[in-house]
């Protein structure tokens, strides 16, 4: 309720809050920490990712720190090595789904309300989209990649096609807003072109809160990829990838050897809450 | 300048019914002209503003400028026309671009109609901004970041920077608090005096528009229902939805005594 | 007289009918799916390369890839419009049959779910709106903004250590109930509610024991996005001047809150169209988890094998569920807020 | 129901040192302070101002309808019999007993998914134990009051339904049908043509006046004060600037601010008049 506070008075001015301010350093931290993981993986693992090192299910120990899994893999190796894939994942997945996105969410937005075959076919695109997105997302993930192979790159097409439509909403309902706003108008009397007018005021205005929702869009396109790896659809083994690990050490965790699958956990958690924090902190505007 | 020929335009609203926003109406605007146009929500006076300023089509007649249909107009002749009517709006939030500086703004008529450079158009945009004593300072700033007074100056003085010979207000002051209100009419009447241009001043409001102009137009569901000369349409009204109208103001105004 | 019926009727008549066709257009699109499949779909369900011009023919027919595209696609049409999902080619069972079978033991685990979701969402909501300065309501938003950031494999996997391995609180994940117990008779289909009507105490509370902890997974997982969504949609309605108004003219205290909750409810209906969607996705994904028999094995299953036509009946079938919950939450919508009826016209829409 | 008048209180309104803040992310914000109002039972007072003069955050404040972020202080608030200052704060505020409020734009006001019959029968219900079919036909018999001719129609229908004079008729029938001591009105015809707004003013005011109910309105229109409220208050920047009779406020204002206020609208009777006085430094 602390919406209803704001005092009735002239707009006061509202600043964005600039990177470099001290509130920045908690949500960064995380994803700098996470990235230089991805990049220096095969560096900072101890043990080969793919290869038997040592007795399976030990638990943690100075060797392991991590322990090892049911099949004697080292599995603080493996965290390790994973990030590279699942991050790998979430930025295609981001970048793909924000590119179509806004590509289709501006297509629908401005000829929705046109007649003839453009009008048409933005109708029609926009419902298929609502019908495609109700769908269970780990449901039509499990069957694209059963059609068109496991492998990273279609892992990380299929879980950016699948967040196409959010953010197609997303620019579309901002477009539409965008469309009744009075400074089309007034930009359109001051001589600019239609051109101009798509470029310097509609792209701006109604891509920004996709590019906001970039960031939450990569946790959950990590989060489906793992899914997909915990249902054993996902890469392939013995690809290190948190969702395999997980289920891997699912069986393991509920004998009580509770390592091979918390620390994937944990890997996945930090990840997910990283980003969303992104999406909440850094880029929120108004 | 701008002829309107028996303009008019209806809507198509849903279950195919047929909306009259604006029924046949003609009228001719010439560069000195100060024309009132009066009329409540629903009475087609945006409507009105919207088809000359070309922004829509009429459905039926024609509004021409230089004897070109305007909305049919482009290139050099549509330049020609924007730099020669522009327009005042009433919204002050929503006016400009909350991603873009106030300075973006005004300079873009600059630029796009007059074809200046960047320096050139920076130059008009300080000078428009002193004629209207606005601090120039305020320019860097987004919008949102000055008051609705401020934001309507800045949106006159975009208007005002192409020097155009007829400047439509589209209720330009409902949205302003009274004291800034007498100070943006101030603004128009210099500029109107300064330049010799016509203003067209549409607005619900009848002191304000009257203040501003030499004939009013009074229009009711779509119709003109009369005009004529400001003192002749206040004072001795001959349509009864005028002297409704007019009644009311005198009612809320404190020389009742003196003008019955 | 039916004219006037038919006009004050059309809405809901009208949504009703764009059901079929919704389910036809994404019967044409799964069907041309199946054609996008890189390499021969053939020589991948087959295994190998040489087969004989019979042996690819009958495997091409039993696929439907046979004929012109044309023809191909009436007939895969005209089965499923029919029922007919066909034979997987892999183990020879009937799709239909499999997918009677198991689709009700899916439905049942998301639908009890999402009932306890929106539930306990509604409760805290509701406690939250009235006494916003409470611990419970600061800990609800907490835990609202918290929507989607771990998965509910990562909550199920720590569910299991905790619950099972740990506290010993919740039975083995290995199923519905005990090895060991028979069935209750099937007479609705849905294994919870046949086990309630066949009175079999035995198992009954077994199934009660391996239950609790898999829906227990599937309603924290999913109640945050349901929460984030009513809470805020919630502090909208307490907001609006219509509240204020309401408080103004005297009406009784239920009257207010009433008022309030039915302007905030159509968000959180469409919310929970969603959820159900969230919920299957969900339900797959538990059922691996601890080894409930369902749809979601069946899919890994058939994925293993690349069972081409048993993925295509469960993508299809998965589309009509939730298609069919979208039309009820368009409907339901549609009774709350008159206004999102097709074709009444808003004036002043702020 | 004027009869009524000699059995209420002297005062519907006792306010003295009234301060009304909002807590924002930059620390808190003083709408109003210093505010003080007596009104005596039966009277008609219009508060006058321009935006962020704090005139709508007093008009809540007195109706007990402020938000939880809001603090308000006062030395006495008291309001028919209710002590504003004994009250505690809640998400969801309570009525302030025999107070009634009619908001700018009944298109927010009024709650768009019941019914306008539905809207009217709670009301009327919520002051006494009237069976619902007796409130259907009291919801009828007001809607007539305030000038609706079909209200048989208009009962069914839903406020977006309804012509926006319509709404505003409405919401005033809503409004007053439980007899209220006070009428609070928040810019009540700000958002209407002039015609329409003199009609609604009337038709409050007759109201208002049968039913013995005080009228305390919130304006920024001076033209509005000067027909229709026998005292008003100016206020600036969240204070007080002048209050008094309306008539010799307005004909001979004491305060500045309040002098400049008036010079600056522009009226009917000033057409040739060259320039418009404006306030210095205001902008």
């Amino acid at each position: 309720m602390t919406t209803a506070t704001t005092p009735p008075t002239a707009a006061p001015a509202t600043r964005r809050r600039l990177p470099g301010s001290a509130s920045m350093v908690p949500v960064v931290a995380p994803l700098v920490l996470l990235l230089l993981v991805a990049a220096l993986g095969p560096l900072l693992a101890p043990y080969s990712p793919i290869d038997v090192v040592a007795a399976p299910d030990q638990p943690p120990s100075t060797q392991h720190w991590f322990g090892t899994d049911i099949y004697g893999l080292d599995v603080f190796s493996r965290v390790i090595a994973a990030t590279r894939n699942d991050l790998v994942v979430g930025l295609v997945a981001a970048l793909l789904a924000t590119v179509i996105g806004v590509g289709v969410g501006l297509f629908t937005g401005t000829n929705e309300s046109r007649g003839g075959v453009p009008g048409s076919v933005a109708r029609g695109v926009t419902r298929g989209l609502d019908l495609f997105d109700a769908l269970p997302q780990i449901v039509v993930g499990l069957v694209l990649l059963a059609f068109f192979g496991r492998n990273l790159l279609t892992l990380s097409v299929v879980c950016g096609l699948l967040m196409v439509p959010t953010q197609a909403r997303v620019v579309r309902t901002e477009v539409l807003r965008v469309r009744r706003e009075a400074y089309l108008e007034s930009a359109r009397l001051s001589g600019e072109s239609e051109r101009g007018l798509l470029l310097r005021h509609m792209l701006p205005n109604s891509t920004w809160p996709a590019l906001e929702n970039a960031s939450y869009i990569f946790g959950v396109a990590v989060t489906v990829a793992a899914g997909l790896g915990f249902l054993g659809v996902g890469l392939p083994p013995p690809t290190p990838e948190w969702g395999a690990m997980i289920a891997d050490g699912a069986t393991a965790a509920s004998a009580g050897r509770w390592w091979s699958s918390l620390f994937p956990c944990l890997a996945l958690a930090v990840t997910v809450i990283a980003f969303s924090n992104l999406a909440h902190q850094y880029l929120r505007r108004r | 300048m701008i002829t309107a020929k028996a303009a008019a335009k209806q809507y198509r609203g849903r279950d195919n019914t047929v909306v009259h926003a604006l029924n046949p109406l003609d009228l001719v605007i010439e560069p000195g002209d100060r024309v009132g146009i009066i009329g409540e929500s629903g009475s087609g006076k945006s409507t009105l503003v919207r088809l000359l300023l070309g922004l829509e089509t009429p459905s039926a007649g024609s509004i021409l400028y230089q004897d070109g249909e305007v909305s049919q107009l482009s290139g050099d002749r549509l330049r020609q026309f924007r730099r020669d009517v522009q327009l005042v709006g009433q919204d002050t939030t929503s006016s400009f671009d909350p991603l873009r500086s106030l300075r973006d703004a005004v300079r873009r008529p600059a630029l796009e109609i007059l074809g200046l450079t960047v320096a050139e158009a920076d130059a008009a945009v300080d000078e428009v901004l002193a004629s209207l004593a606005v601090d120039p300072e305020l320019s860097s700033r987004r919008p949102s970041q000055v008051s609705g007074g401020q934001r309507q100056r800045f949106a006159i003085a975009r208007a005002l920077i192409v020097s155009p010979r007829i400047l439509i207000c589209d209720e330009s002051v409902s949205a302003l608090d009274v004291s800034v209100q007498g100070a943006v009419l101030n603004e128009f009447k210099d500029f109107a005096e300064r330049s010799g241009a016509g203003i067209v001043f549409v607005s619900h409001g009848v002191p304000a528009t009257a203040f501003l102009s030499d004939r009013l137009v009074v229009m009711h569901g779509g119709d003109v229902v009369e005009q004529g000369d400001v003192s002749q349409v206040v004072n001795r009204p001959k349509h009864p939805y005028t002297a409704r109208l007019m009644g009311a103001y005198r009612k809320l105004s404190a020389d009742e005594s003196s003008a019955a | 007289m039916i004219a006037r019926l038919w006009r004050s009727q059309r809405w809901w008549i009208q949504r009703v009918a764009l059901l079929p066709v919704h389910l036809f257009l994404f019967a044409i699109a799964v069907f041309f799916l199946v054609r996008l499949i890189p390499g021969d779909p053939v020589l991948i369900i087959a295994g190998s390369d040489d087969l004989t011009a019979d042996q690819y023919e009958r495997i091409e027919v039993l696929l439907g890839l046979s004929g012109s595209l044309w023809h191909q696609l009436m007939v895969f049409l005209g089965r499923v419009v029919t029922l007919d999902l066909g034979r997987s080619l892999i183990d020879g069972q009937d799709v239909q049959e499999q997918i009677a079978w198991r689709l009700p033991a899916t439905i049942e685990i998301a639908l009890i779910a999402m009932v306890i979701a929106i539930a306990v969402t509604l409760l805290l909501c509701i406690f939250a709106m009235l006494h916003p300065h409470n611990p419970v309501a600061r800990f609800a938003a907490f835990y609202a903004r918290s929507a989607g950031a771990i998965p509910d494999f990562v909550l199920g996997v720590a569910g299991i250590l905790v619950f099972y391995t740990v506290l010993g609180w919740a039975a083995a994940p290995t199923g519905r109930y005990d090895a060991g117990l028979r069935p209750a008779p099937r007479t609705t289909g849905f294994p919870f509610l046949d086990a309630l009507l066949s009175s079999d105490t035995v198992l009954l509370s077994s199934m009660l024991a391996h239950l609790w902890l898999p829906v227990l997974v599937l309603v924290v997982g999913s109640a945050p996005t349901i929460m984030k969504v009513l809470q805020r949609s919630i502090e909208h309605a307490v907001d609006d001047e219509a509240t204020l108004f309401r408080i103004a003219s005297g009406v009784p205290r239920h009257v207010v809150i009433v008022s309030v909750l039915r302007r905030a409810s159509p968000t959180m209906v469409t919310m929970c169209g969603q959820l159900f969607g969230f919920l299957l996705g969900g339900a797959v994904i538990i059922e691996q988890l601890f080894a409930i028999p369902g749809m979601g094995q069946y899919a890994v299953q058939a994925v293993g094998r690349a069972d081409f036509l048993a993925l295509q009946a469960f993508l299809l079938t998965v589309a009509a569920c939730v298609l069919v919950v979208f039309l009820i939450v368009d409907l339901v919508n549609m009774t709350l807020d008159p206004r999102r009826r097709p074709g009444v016209m808003v004036e002043g829409n702020a | 129901m004027p009869g009524d008048v000699g059995l209420r209180a002297a005062n519907a309104v006792e306010v003295a040192d009234l301060r009304v803040r909002y807590r924002t992310p930059d620390g808190w914000f003083t709408a109003v302070s210093d505010f003080s109002l007596t009104v005596s039972s039966g009277q008609r007072v219009a508060i006058v101002g321009e935006s962020g003069s704090g005139k709508s955050s007093v008009c809540m404040a007195l109706a007990g309808l402020l938000p939880l972020g809001a603090a308000v202080e006062a030395t006495t608030a008291r309001i028919i019999e209710t002590d504003l200052t004994a009250r505690p704060t809640r998400a969801i505020p309570y009525q302030v007993p025999g107070v009634s409020v009619v908001f700018q734009n009944a298109m927010n006001a009024l709650d768009p998914v019941w019914t306008v019959g539905s809207q009217l029968g709670t009301a009327i219900r919520g002051r006494g134990a009237t069976s619902r079919a007796r409130a259907r036909v009291l919801a009828g018999e007001w809607l007539e009051r305030v000038g609706i001719r079909d209200p048989a129609r208009v009962l069914r229908a839903r406020p977006y339904e309804l012509s926006g004079g319509m709404r505003q008729r409405v919401m005033i029938a809503i409004a007053l049908c439980s007899q209220p001591e006070l009428l609070i009105a928040d810019e009540p015809t700000s958002a209407l043509d002039v015609t329409l707004s003199v009609d609604l003013l009337e038709l409050i005011t007759s109201l208002t006046a049968d039913l013995g109910t005080t009228l305390l309105m919130i304006t920024h229109d001076i033209g509005l004060c000067r027909a229709y409220s026998d005292r008003v208050v100016v206020m600036h920047r969240g204070r007080v600037v002048e209050q008094g009779d309306t008539e010799q406020v307005l004909a001979a204002p004491s305060a500045d601010y309040t002098a400049a206020l008036l010079a600056c609208a522009p009226s009917l009777g000033q057409l040739n008049d060259h320039r418009l006085t404006t306030m210095v430094g205001v902008s």
